[in-house]
């Protein structure tokens, strides 16, 4: 599959080259390079027209045994319009490719089950810029009539917050937190919020492991760490070891040389670690803290084998507590959902993707409430109202080989609650080492422990 | 709609910033790559000002990012634009003072980088990577510009259309004024205004100041007009991109940038359109091949400087070659700064110079060169190479420091003055080449020397803009008769570039006359011209002579010395061999040794 | 003062130093030449490491030759970018500043057609084993001495960035070719006249230039992963170590880039590590005030 | 005139060349004969420079034809020119200051490619010019002005060329160094059947050494003369 996959690549990187104009200066290679190129697609149709069918079987089938029957109560003849602002060039274009296939692969497993006619607009909001983000989500709203938004990354998502309340636009996050965007209207995040939801857990996790830990250093972006930084860890390690933080660093998104806060935490003499960056920024961190020579338990809250894929085997001494995606999950919705994705995209469902596509089904879920009460199903506001009513949905996160999973949104704040855990990782695969759960500030942080 | 409105805004502050940066980057050549982060000081400092106060029973007020001073915007904008302003001119200070051409670019460069990262770590002013949002929207009486709707932001579009043209014509009516005049002759020729008793200086600051100051009230607009930002808008990227819309379009000229903004802020949302979900990488891969192609079918912009300048007969003041023929010469009215009256005035020795001496390294250039030149008459600096008259010429108007000796126009000692003061004096000099900006008409090569200009400064542009358009009138009177004694008046409105070298002379020697100045030196005026040409430069020197003016030239074409000069100091080596007239001392045979060799 | 951090930093500041060097050394041969702000620059580096990952996995390369065929990609991008795109505006007399503007256009446009053509997810470099198995090609591996620990790739880091730079150094100074970039910086005129073909000078320093950027993109694959993004952060790198050391000597570009490393590391001794940036602006900004001809420049410019 | 094309003879036809759209030569026509040496002399400005690099190809031509023996340059560019034998010497910064004379001399012989030849050249210019062998290694900016010549001079015989352009190589050196070096030009000439276009200010100078002389005078020739004729000839003056 990995041979095919590049191979195809190489034929389109040929393509490109001919277009510039190098492959003009030999016919030779041009004529063998295309030949490759019709071999590989061909195999590459012929794999994904049979993987198709079992797609549409699997899902068709599993969807309505978990969601119940289609038909015009389930919304069938509905068209819902709903857009997605995600990175989908640059630095974080993996995460909006991702992101859209989840919501893609909803959208027609949806179709087919007899559901609504979920059509998708995609934007790029360029890395997170702001003004992008805004003119393309009004671009969404005038040009797309889009009820219903799936937004991702801090800034653009609370840059946008009084444009879709203004709208309004019923938009669900399922990448990208921060506190500015907690309690707005027609806001919601589906995506666990805080970096110190996990935290107390994750450290009380450490505490366990380690009794004799008793110095922590702390790494974060100046996006996430704030909260972390200042109060959180510092109480739940105090609490917990007696002990204190001996080395607070942020740095930029997007950095790649870590060598500094290594030292640091070196000389330091850190007993413990706990980073709140996110994305690629992690595994570079994992991989510079390693190759220090820092032996001590390095503990994150995201998992994405994009990170992994820079940490190499150093990631094998990495753990992180957070709401993880598990494939594994023998939830009866998660292995319809995993069965699907593989046969659709040829490749694993990412923590990334499963959120996207849990939204769409929320938006189902809702239209169908909508309908059941005679409303509008394509009004936001409707549709926010009966979330309200009933924040409980179903997903792919928890339950077990007989039951599917529920979250539950919080209708004060409008975040998430979803099981967590703190997990390790080997031969790169994260492994389930402990649930945890999120706990306020005052309680003690053992308690976030899920016995 | 509300969609298209928002591309417009887009636009239109692309539009603006890059019409202001031409300002600096197209008329007076110098690329900054910090507009981003001046923006962005704008930006800031206004949504800090506007957003409310901290209200502290509020729940939220624990974050404590978006509270402000809760200020009018009005107030806000104009503190915005000060700022900005001073901003600018603590890097443009020692920039525009020490260092030219590429390292204002790493410079600024450096200003923006450093800037960028300072933005993004100083949470108290720009709320950290998050920003600030929650900006109120602009308000004017009871009308909201409030962009999150469709009718607020069709308004706000229009409000931006009227600053972007206000803007425009800040921009348009500075370029285009005898202050964007002066810019566009300093670029790429920095000595020349100081021989034209202008001090290039001052309007370099001011420009990177006003450039900055419009970026900085199109940051307090911007942030109107998003009610969020994050420092990472204020990137590199955006200063790059400024930079091309100005380039791409067509530097010194504003047409270009207009056209640059709609075509760079346009092309991704059509090529949104066109390519649907699907084309999103391919729209920067399309948008980066456009930029290369145009250049490499437009290397010079869209609509290169000059393009679009209008071809028009001049009105000549037909009645002027009469009034020449009178000797009454050029009327400067107020137009001159000229401190001709002293009591020596009717010295017939207008200059003396006594043994001035300049030494390069050790090698003497000027040996002690000692001569006086003579009211009303041609003198002819004559000599091999290397005889150091050209130096001797830079030595009296300053631009080399003597040694020692002295230099008096008409008893006041010059040496040690400033290039742009001894100008002032009356002494004015040309150039081996012409040094004329080749994208600016003639009349406005001329006019740039026309001393004692009101629209030079921007206050007076400013204030008093009718007095400046006024004056304006009078200036490009008194530059278009200059070029009626030389006999080019009709190539008044052509631009330089597309005059014949003879004819570009004229022009550089009707520059000289504009500046009102007594005592001209000319380096060379006739070399490079073609042969048909020479007696028409030649008729356009003993001009000078007919005005009354005193005049020195260099020239190694013997022959045309002869038809012009009074009188002839031969030098060598720096030092007065002879003086006499030309056939005198061509007639010596120990000349004649020492010009051919031995 | 802390010995043990400060010998850490140190090292650190090396490694990332001769990084910055080896950048510097690349964007300052086309530069000192051609005088273009070669922003497209981080295409032969994204080239390099692009043209190795993909090699090995589908040509089925072994590591060095692999490598190899990654450098080989460098150049052929680097002078791609030449032919296609300067040649053709220098030709028409543009201005440098258009030049920029095509730099700027392959700049924008090249990450995307890498996304585009090898998808958006990082790739690590991977080559076929004994077995046929597709492992990873590079095991990174750490010395360590007392407190002090430094892995392979730093270590190759500093000595092949350094020994290329000498290379490049005694090529310029020694050799005919190499020469002939000196004699056409210092002396255009005297370049054309002893028959120096101004072309062919751009077409060796845009290969050598090319080349070492590509050598960089394969130290960040070989130690990270190739991405579609993975240049752009170091392309200004190779800009301001020019300046900094010093515009007419490659040697001024190398040490530059060195202290510029040692700067932003060993800063972190007293500030937080966010704030190195701004201590390397600030101090470029300092550098071009006091020395416009650059840290190690000749005086005349 | 007849002309040997046989021979490497240079021939230029109607000449006109300049910067951008201004012509600084007008409809010049010249020619060197195989070992003859010609001086180009006229005032500053009239355009000797000009032609020289426009028979070098360094700059470009308006209208007109150059031809070298049986080659015609006007289409040509300067690798090519050197290439066939001809060398260049600017009036300007003739060598390569921050670099050694060896490398000078080098950069000089730079069209040639075997490295045995170059040995063999630098001797011979080395006995040429002593002074150079003297001080091979020295940076060459160190020299004074007529050491400097004489190593622009060298640097052009690397090629041992058929055709040696000097553009005023009297600048900067005092009377008794032109004198010799333009002995040494002359000499040189003679023994190697070579040609020379000097082009020169100092008349006296050139008239010692030139077989003919051409006067230019803004941008036009306007004397064409022989040795003798131009060694009787006072009134110089009227032709500049």
């Amino acid at each position: 599959m990995e041979i095919n996959k590049l191979g195809k690549r190489a034929a389109a990187l040929a393509i490109a080259l001919s277009l510039t104009g190098l492959a003009a200066c030999s016919s030779s290679s041009d004529t063998t390079s295309e030949e490759s190129a019709a071999e590989t697609s061909a195999a590459e149709t012929a794999s994904e027209a049979a993987s198709e069918d079992t797609a549409t079987e699997a899902g068709g089938t599993c969807i309505n045994e978990i969601f119940g029957p289609g038909g015009e109560a389930a919304g069938e003849g509905v068209t819902l319009n709903g857009g997605m602002l995600l990175a989908m060039t640059g630095a974080g274009s993996f995460f909006g490719d991702v992101m859209s296939k989840g919501a893609q692969l909803a959208a027609d497993q949806i179709r087919e089950a007899g559901g609504m006619d979920y059509q998708i607009t995609i934007a790029d909001h360029n890395n997170g810029d702001v003004p992008t983000a805004l003119t393309e989500v009004k671009r969404m709203i005038s040009q797309d009539d889009i009820r219903v938004l799936q937004t991702s990354y801090g800034a653009p998502s609370e840059a946008i917050a009084p444009l879709i309340a203004e709208a309004p636009v019923l938009t669900l996050n399922g990448g990208g937190s921060s506190p500015g965007q907690l309690s707005k209207d027609f806001l919601w995040q589906n995506r666990m919020v805080f970096a110190e939801d996990p935290a107390a857990g994750a450290l009380a996790w450490i505490h366990q492991q380690y009794p004799d830990a008793k110095t922590l250093a702390l790494i974060g972006t100046q996006e996430n760490g704030v909260g972390v930084f200042q109060e959180t860890a510092p109480n739940a390690w105090a609490k917990l070891t007696g002990g204190e933080v001996v080395v607070a660093e942020q740095h930029n998104v997007g950095d790649t040389d870590f060598k500094g806060i290594a030292s640091k935490i070196k000389s330091a003499g850190a007993d413990a670690i706990l980073s709140v960056s996110f994305g690629d920024d992690l595994g570079y961190q994992v991989k510079a803290v390693r190759e220090a020579g820092i032996e001590v338990p390095f503990m994150g809250i995201e998992f994405t084998g994009q990170a992994a894929s820079i940490a190499g085997s150093t990631y094998d001494t990495f753990n992180f507590a957070t709401d993880f995606y598990n494939t594994e999950n023998p939830n009866p919705w998660n292995q319809c959902f995993v069965e699907a994705y593989q046969a659709k995209y040829g490749e694993d469902p990412e923590y990334y993707g499963s959120n996207y596509y849990e939204q769409v089904f929320i938006f189902w879920d809702l239209v169908k409430r909508v309908i059941a009460a005679g409303g509008d199903p394509t009004d936001p506001t409707q549709l926010q109202d009966a979330l309200i009513a009933d924040p409980n949905f179903k997903s792919v996160y928890g339950g077990s080989d007989t039951v599917v999973g529920e979250v539950t949104l919080d209708t004060n704040d409008h975040s998430i609650s979803k099981p967590m855990g703190v997990f390790s990782v080997s031969n790169g695969t994260p492994v389930l080492e402990q649930e945890i759960r999120k706990v306020s500030p005052a309680d003690d942080p053992n308690s976030a422990l899920v016995q | 709609m509300g969609y298209y409105a928002q591309i417009a805004i887009n636009i239109l502050i692309l539009m603006s910033l890059a019409v202001s940066l031409n300002l600096l980057l197209g008329y007076a050549g110098r690329v900054s790559m910090a507009q981003a982060v001046l923006f962005g000081i704008g930006a800031f400092t206004a949504a800090r000002l506007v957003l409310p106060k901290a209200d502290a029973s509020s729940a939220v007020a624990a974050s404590g990012i978006n509270y402000g001073l809760g200020w009018h915007w009005l107030p806000a904008t104009v503190v915005a634009i000060g700022v900005t302003f001073v901003a600018a001119l603590i890097i443009s200070l020692p920039a525009i003072r020490l260092i030219k051409g590429e390292y204002l670019i790493l410079l600024t460069l450096a200003f923006q980088l450093g800037g960028e990262q300072i933005l993004s770590v100083w949470e108290g002013f720009t709320g950290g990577p998050f920003g600030v949002a929650g900006i109120p929207p602009l308000k004017i009486g009871d009308t909201s510009f409030s962009t999150l709707r469709e009718s607020g932001t069709i308004l706000y579009a229009g409000l931006m259309l009227v600053i972007t043209i206000i803007v425009i014509l800040i921009s348009w009516g500075l370029g285009e004024s005898p202050f964007g005049r002066l810019l566009k002759t300093i670029r790429g020729n920095e000595t020349l205004l100081p021989s034209l008793g202008k001090n290039p200086i001052r309007p370099e600051l001011l420009t990177f100041g006003i450039t900055a100051a419009i970026a900085g009230g199109i940051g307090a607009f911007f942030a109107y007009s998003q009610g969020a930002m994050v420092p990472g808008n204020f990137s590199l990227d955006l200063s790059i991109l400024v930079i091309s819309v100005v380039v791409l379009g067509g530097t010194g000229n504003i047409a270009g940038t207009i056209v640059g903004a709609i075509i760079l802020g346009g092309l991704e949302p059509i090529l949104r359109q066109v390519l649907g979900d699907e084309g999103i990488p391919w729209q920067r891969v399309i948008y980066g091949a456009a930029l290369v192609l145009m250049m490499i079918i437009r290397p010079a912009g869209l609509i290169p400087e000059g393009a679009l300048t209008r071809i028009r007969k001049p009105k000549v003041a037909k009645s002027f070659d009469q009034n020449l023929n009178g000797a009454q010469g050029i009327q400067f009215g107020d137009f001159t700064n000229k401190r001709s009256s002293s009591p020596e005035e009717n010295l017939s020795e207008v200059l003396v110079i006594e043994d001035i001496k300049k030494s390069f390294g050790g090698l003497s250039a000027v040996g002690g060169a000692s001569f006086s030149l003579r009211k009303g008459q041609i003198t002819a600096l004559i000599g091999p190479n290397g005889a150091g008259k050209t130096t001797i010429f830079n030595m009296i108007t300053g631009t080399l420091s003597c040694d020692s000796g002295s230099i008096k126009l008409r008893g006041r000692e010059l040496t040690g003055m400033p290039t742009y003061e001894i100008e002032r004096l009356g002494i004015a000099r040309s150039f081996q080449d012409v040094r004329l900006n080749e994208s600016m008409t003639v009349l406005d090569n001329v006019a740039v020397a026309v001393p004692n200009q009101p629209g030079e400064k921007i206050f007076n542009l400013i204030l008093h803009p009718l007095k400046s358009r006024k004056a304006e009138k009078s200036v490009n009177q008194i530059a278009l008769d200059c070029l009626a004694v030389l006999g080019v008046a009709q190539t008044a409105h052509e631009l330089v570039r597309n005059l014949s070298y003879g004819d570009q002379k004229l022009v550089a020697i009707a520059r000289l006359l504009a500046t009102d100045c007594d005592v001209l030196l000319l380096d060379e005026p006739t070399s490079g011209v073609d042969p048909g040409s020479v007696n028409l430069v030649i008729e356009g020197v003993s001009k000078l002579r007919d005005l009354g003016k005193t005049v020195c030239l260099v020239e190694h074409s013997v022959h045309f010395v002869e038809r012009l000069a009074d009188h002839a100091i031969f030098l060598d080596q720096g030092v007065v061999i002879a003086e006499g007239t030309v056939a005198e001392l061509v007639s010596s045979a120990e000349l004649t040794e020492l010009y051919f060799g031995n | 003062m802390n010995f043990e951090l400060l010998a850490q930093l140190t090292i650190a500041g090396i490694v990332l130093g001769s990084f910055y060097a080896l950048l510097g050394v690349s964007f300052g041969l086309v530069y000192q030449t051609s005088k273009i702000f070669h922003l497209a620059n981080a295409i032969p580096f994204a080239a390099g490491g692009y043209g190795a990952v993909w090699s090995a996995e589908v040509l089925h390369l072994p590591l060095f030759v692999a490598l190899a065929f990654g450098l080989l990609m460098a150049v052929v991008f680097g002078l791609l970018i030449l032919f296609l795109g300067y040649f053709p505006v220098m030709r028409r007399n543009g201005a440098l500043l258009s030049l920029f503007l095509v730099s700027l256009g392959i700049t924008v446009a090249f990450p995307n057609l890498l996304q585009i053509v090898f998808g958006t997810e990082n790739i690590p470099l991977r080559t076929y084993n004994s077995e046929g198995e597709l492992s990873s090609a590079f095991d990174n591996r750490v010395f360590s001495s007392g407190f002090l620990t430094i892995t392979l790739i730093d270590v190759l880091k500093i000595i092949v960035s350094w020994v290329l730079i000498i290379a490049v150094v005694v090529f310029v100074k020694r050799t005919r070719s190499g020469r002939s970039i000196t004699a056409l910086r210092t002396n255009p005129t005297m370049a054309t006249a002893v028959g120096i073909d101004r072309k062919r000078v751009y077409i060796l320093v845009f290969a050598l230039g090319s080349f070492l950027a590509g050598v960089a993109g394969l130290f960040v694959t070989a130690e990270f992963v190739a991405s579609p993004v993975m240049a752009l952060q170091w392309t200004i790198v190779g800009f301001i170590a020019v300046f900094f050391g010093g515009i007419g000597s490659l040697v001024g570009t190398a040490f530059g880039g060195l202290v510029l490393g040692l700067l932003s590391s060993l800063s972190s001794l007293y500030l937080p590590v966010n704030y190195s940036p701004i201590v390397v602006f600030a101090s470029l900004f300092i550098i071009l005030l006091i020395r416009p001809q650059g840290l190690f420049g000749k005086a005349s410019v | 005139m007849t002309i040997d094309t046989q021979r490497n003879g240079l021939v230029v036809q109607n000449l006109y060349a300049g910067y951008g759209k201004r012509d600084v030569i007008f409809d010049v026509n010249i020619n060197v004969l195989p070992g003859e040496i010609v001086g180009v002399v006229g005032h500053n400005g009239a355009g000797k420079s000009t032609l020289l690099k426009s028979i070098f190809r360094s700059m470009p031509i308006a209208r007109g034809n150059i031809n070298f023996g049986q080659l015609d340059l006007t289409k040509k560019t300067s690798p090519y020119v050197v290439a066939q034998g001809i060398s260049f010497t600017p009036a300007e910064l003739p060598i390569f200051r921050d670099l050694t004379v060896q490398e000078n001399l080098e950069l000089g012989a730079f069209s040639i490619k075997k490295r045995a030849t170059y040995w063999e050249r630098l001797h011979e210019v080395t006995e040429i010019f002593p002074v150079l062998g003297e001080r091979l290694k020295e940076t060459a900016g160190r020299f004074s002005g007529g050491q400097q010549r004489q190593l622009s001079i060298g640097m052009a015989l690397m090629t041992n060329p058929k055709l040696m352009m000097l553009d005023e190589p009297s600048l900067g050196i005092s009377p008794s160094v032109v004198q010799k070096t333009f002995q040494v030009i002359r000499d040189l000439a003679k023994e190697r059947d070579s040609s020379v276009l000097i082009v020169e200010q100092n008349v006296k100078a050139m008239t010692q050494i030139a077989d003919r002389i051409y006067v230019l005078r803004n941008g036009e020739v306007v004397l064409e003369e022989t040795r003798e004729e131009a060694l009787s000839r006072d009134d110089w003056w009227d032709l500049f």
